[in-house]
């Protein structure tokens, strides 16, 4: 499944600071869909280079970074439960405190 | 005739003219300004244009807090404060800028650290709060308040080459805690003195707090609550994703919620975040 | 060491530190700044913060082109004057704000109206322009005088409640005549003065002005070439699209153009655009 | 066809001040496809109000005028043949001059 990642306010650091990741992501073997729990994991395998618990806390994200996928907080689609499909486009940033 | 039964004065009238003129914001929206006051929470990068903007578009009373003084190295980004006033007070020299913008409207100084033994008396004398600070338990710290005290928040963030704004707690949306319920690691709160920023960011999101809070005060547009403006001034791309609501599970502005004056004032939100509320603070303990 | 190879004294060490700091810009950046002229045609709206944050910023060489006086109406918009400074020129103005917060760079007045008879000898002092004018036929005439002479234009225009950036003749990138080759009809060309506009809109446009001539000065980034920007405040919604490249066909920058500095000059941008290049001039000879 | 249409810089004077419009706009007869000439010609019956010299000029916008189709100017895909599909976003917008 062809999906965009992008990694914001800070934690493109973990991804040697590239920002925009253009990927192709199996689905787990069995399975006839891609959930953001899946694509996590394999996020922290493929992409985190360095410090992944800045990235990951269990299972899910680390407090402080907001998940948008399609331009949407993933609070409002289902979180890990998510299912994505092709194309879709998955934003993970960091909430800055900075002024 | 509409402007005198506004009450705007024939010299408010001049200064005003362009946004009385707009069929989109005109006399009513201009009237409703002049009667709201606005609480600006720290005089630096974010703070700088959006008391400028405030002072100048006409809001009725505009109040500012900050006890820290200005520093050369605030002036790539803090275009509020001139060289004169480097070693004095950021708050006095923000005073005198917007005074010296817009003679007509009542600025207050709150030459302080806002505290949560100090923010609820702070806060309560204003309509809407500007977060222009630049550290975590501070933003927790302003949002709880603004809860408790049900004032809606304009909240900005830069670091680096990027910036965040949205508005918390504003006719049912969500607060702060609503998106950030657990404080992030403190290896992951940066600040602009730690890891730099580039001054006209903060500077573009200061100004758009600016304009949100404008919205607010004068009932005018779509204020930007459940969505999330997110600005990546490298690549010149602006997001503006939707959020989630109200949590009915917020600590603080939840359903089942206990949270009031009283524990506001005894939580310790350096220990909650476990992170200091101020470096200049912490320098003086150094010290 | 690094800052010492690239001539930054201990105070610009100092003072541009949370530049210096951040691993995308650096050293390396704030050099190229500091190098770098900048020149902003017109210091209303637009000009006010696009000025403030390129003094701050550390541009070395930075000029203001304008004719006008301040006034009372130009104070909810135009935060780079003073209420003191009202009945004389916005050059003096401007410069004196620009001065007070950065007097380590150099800030060039230029008191006059930008016309065909002057524009070529002004621009070809600056490496980037920055379009901070309020009418068509002053767009028209700064966008060829750019192509001329061969310099990147960072354009902004605000009007009401909606705003728009683009970055004209970069890297090969259109310039303002392959948008709009033929001008639009006088009726279609409102101006701030006329139609009224919210301060805080060329406040936005203005800084993201200030950010794009930055980035092309201090080589990072992505500059918004081939690419608008268009800001609507009212519902809190941005806009970035793609818009197309140079236009072979383009009269000035065209494959087979035959435009030139004697062209330039002996062309009559008032008739050309069927509007007047100054409102203010225009008052004075109706006088 | 679904179509969301947006008009903006003063446009929106033109159409009752009303910036969006989610519009269903029927085929040309004997059409098999919806064209920006088309559009155009249907735009200016149905929503634009008064002083349509000011959006059109002969079969094309005025002057000064910039149409984006899904975000991309129309210069880029065919300007008056630009085929538009269901669900496309289309926005007129007038170029600005003030400061
Ligand atoms: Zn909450
Ligand atoms: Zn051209």
């Amino acid at each position: 499944m062809h999906l965009t990642l992008e990694f914001g306010g800070g934690l493109e650091l973990l991804c040697e600071s590239v920002k925009f990741h253009n990927v192709n992501v199996d689905l787990p073997k069995g399975a006839d869909k891609l959930s953001m729990r899946d694509l996590l994991a394999w996020v922290r395998t493929n992409l985190i280079k360095e410090r992944p618990e800045m990235f990951m806390k269990g299972e899910s994200v680390r407090p402080g970074v907001l998940v948008l996928v399609n331009d949407c907080d993933w609070e409002l689609s289902g979180q890990l439960d998510t299912t994505l499909e092709e194309k879709d486009v998955v934003v993970f940033i960091s909430t800055l405190h900075g002024g | 005739d509409a402007n005198l039964a506004h009450g705007l004065s024939a010299d408010s009238i001049y200064r005003y003219s362009r946004h009385l003129l707009l069929p989109s914001f005109g006399v009513q929206a201009q009237s409703n300004l002049l009667k709201s006051s606005i609480l600006v929470v720290g005089a630096g990068g974010l703070g700088s244009p959006a008391l400028l903007y405030l002072a100048a578009c006409g809001v009725g009373r505009l109040g500012i807090v900050d006890h820290d003084v200005v520093e050369l190295n605030n002036m790539h980004r803090q275009v509020i404060h001139t060289e004169a006033y480097i070693g004095q007070p950021k708050v006095k020299s923000a005073a005198a800028a917007c005074r010296s913008i817009n003679s007509t409207i009542q600025i207050v100084e709150h030459k302080q650290a806002l505290r949560t033994s100090n923010a609820l008396e702070i806060l309560s004398q204003y309509d809407i709060v500007v977060d222009a600070t630049d550290n975590a338990p501070s933003r927790y710290m302003i949002s709880d308040c603004c809860v408790v005290l049900g004032k809606p928040l304009v909240s900005g963030a830069a670091l680096g080459l990027e910036g965040q704004l949205t508005v918390y707690n504003y006719k049912g949306g969500p607060c702060y805690r609503c998106l950030f319920p657990t404080p992030p690691p403190t290896t992951a709160c940066q600040r602009c003195s730690d890891s730099g920023v580039l001054g006209v960011v903060p500077g573009i999101i200061g100004c758009l707090q600016a304009l949100e809070a404008i919205k607010i005060a004068s009932d005018i547009g779509e204020p930007l609550s459940g969505r999330m403006l997110l600005f990546d001034a490298l690549s010149a791309r602006i997001r503006i994703v939707k959020i989630r609501g109200r949590s009915l599970q917020c600590e603080v502005c939840g359903e089942n919620t206990t949270f009031n004056q009283q524990q506001f004032k005894d939580l310790d939100y350096e220990k909650f975040t476990q992170s200091p509320l101020s470096t200049s603070l912490q320098k003086l303990k150094l010290l």
